[in-house]
């Protein structure tokens, strides 16, 4: 599974994309951003406040509990700021 | 009818005359043409002076959520086609960010389509923006005022 | 804190693009331009083609009307200027009779106040609109629309 | 008094404007256009529906019931069209 960041999460992970295999109790975007956090303290810092990161899977906006089955890029970003 | 949908993400700037000719160009059912030019300001209200902008977006997902917008916009309101422009990279103050353009017969289709667009892609669309400033560089925060603009587009 | 107020009534065409430029030159305290371009329709909804429109207007009266609606958004929204441009005289299908644009800090300004300045000149400014069709030519007819428009920004 | 007319007001009337001399109990916009219809045919046609007609008096939209004494010059025109 395809992992991509960006903006901040990017610079706090020290990478803008990586694949990764999560456990398959990791079922949701929620669980896979708790999965995460769990790898480093880099990743820790960048999804230190959950409630703020905005995932997406296959380039559409998803929430938390969206089941992660079958995607082929998940990515992970702060809140929009462009226009 | 034919419908004129245009999205371009690019490093260059773009000309707002140049636009509204292609979005106007050999037809004569359009009466109304609206703009919306966002441009980077020398200041994003924390006192320091803005030095640059840089623009990041998702490729792919952000052509794909401007088209989905784009879509939606050509659907809800009568209009003959709609132009919309990101640029990315260092953008200097003074200089362009974006641009959208809406089409009509008629007025109250253009503001409102460009308005619903411009709500859209302040809230929704995958770009971030950082800011230099003398004291170095940091991410601009979302604002919550954007994800209200946006929600009041939304259909019950 | 200077404000950039532009108004001419005029028979040349225009070019929108010069129009943000003057709007815009040297200040970085604008992060938004809203531009309305009204632009001759071949047809007016009569079934007859238009071959072309003729504006008349009130000379003096058009001015001031213009200046006092200018005034009124100036001090309802915080902008840092607008330029009202409207041809008289004869305009073939496709080419531009009029424009508003209006630069602010930030978009929703920009956009309510282009909206209102349209509405009020629609309803308010003395222009009247001949059309020539191949069966001839006769007067534009008001829309009650126009004035509904208009209205909607009167304060209680 | 100087009284001046556009569009299919000035069109129907035949002139662009003209200074005139009401009597004195002509007091209002409305009593003009009632007397300014008296003045021959092409004034019936041009105020022959008077709820349409706009008037204005020194450059400023005036009603019907608006005295016209001081004005220097009374507009006289169909709903506008203009933008």
């Amino acid at each position: 599974m395809k992992v991509v960041y960006f903006a901040w999460v990017r610079e706090r992970i020290g990478k803008a994309e990586e694949t990764v295999e999560p456990p398959a109790a990791v079922r949701t975007v929620g669980d896979l951003i708790g999965w995460l956090s769990t790898r480093g303290d880099e990743y820790a810092y960048a999804f230190e406040t959950p409630k703020v990161i905005r995932a997406a899977i296959d380039h559409t906006h998803v929430r938390p509990d969206t089941v992660i089955a079958g995607a082929r890029e998940i990515a992970f970003f702060p809140p929009m700021t462009g226009g | 009818m034919t419908y004129n949908v245009t999205i371009r993400i690019q490093d260059a700037d773009f000309d707002v005359s140049s636009e509204i000719a292609a979005l106007t160009a050999s037809r004569t059912d359009i009466g109304a043409v609206v703009t919306f030019s966002g441009i980077c300001r020398g200041s994003e209200g924390s006192g320091d002076a803005t030095t640059a902008l840089t623009l990041e977006h998702y490729p792919g997902m952000a052509e794909a959520e401007i088209a989905r917008h784009a879509d939606e916009a050509m659907n809800r309101w009568p209009l003959t086609g709609l132009t919309i422009v990101h640029r990315v990279g260092r953008i200097l103050p003074g200089e362009n960010i974006m641009v959208v353009l809406t089409a009509s017969a008629h007025r109250q289709a253009a503001f409102q389509a460009a308005e619903f667009l411009m709500d859209y892609l302040k809230a929704h669309a995958p770009f971030w923006k950082r800011e230099e400033t003398a004291g170095g560089s940091s991410w601009i925060a979302a604002k919550t005022d954007d994800d209200d603009a946006a929600a009041r587009w939304d259909k019950n």
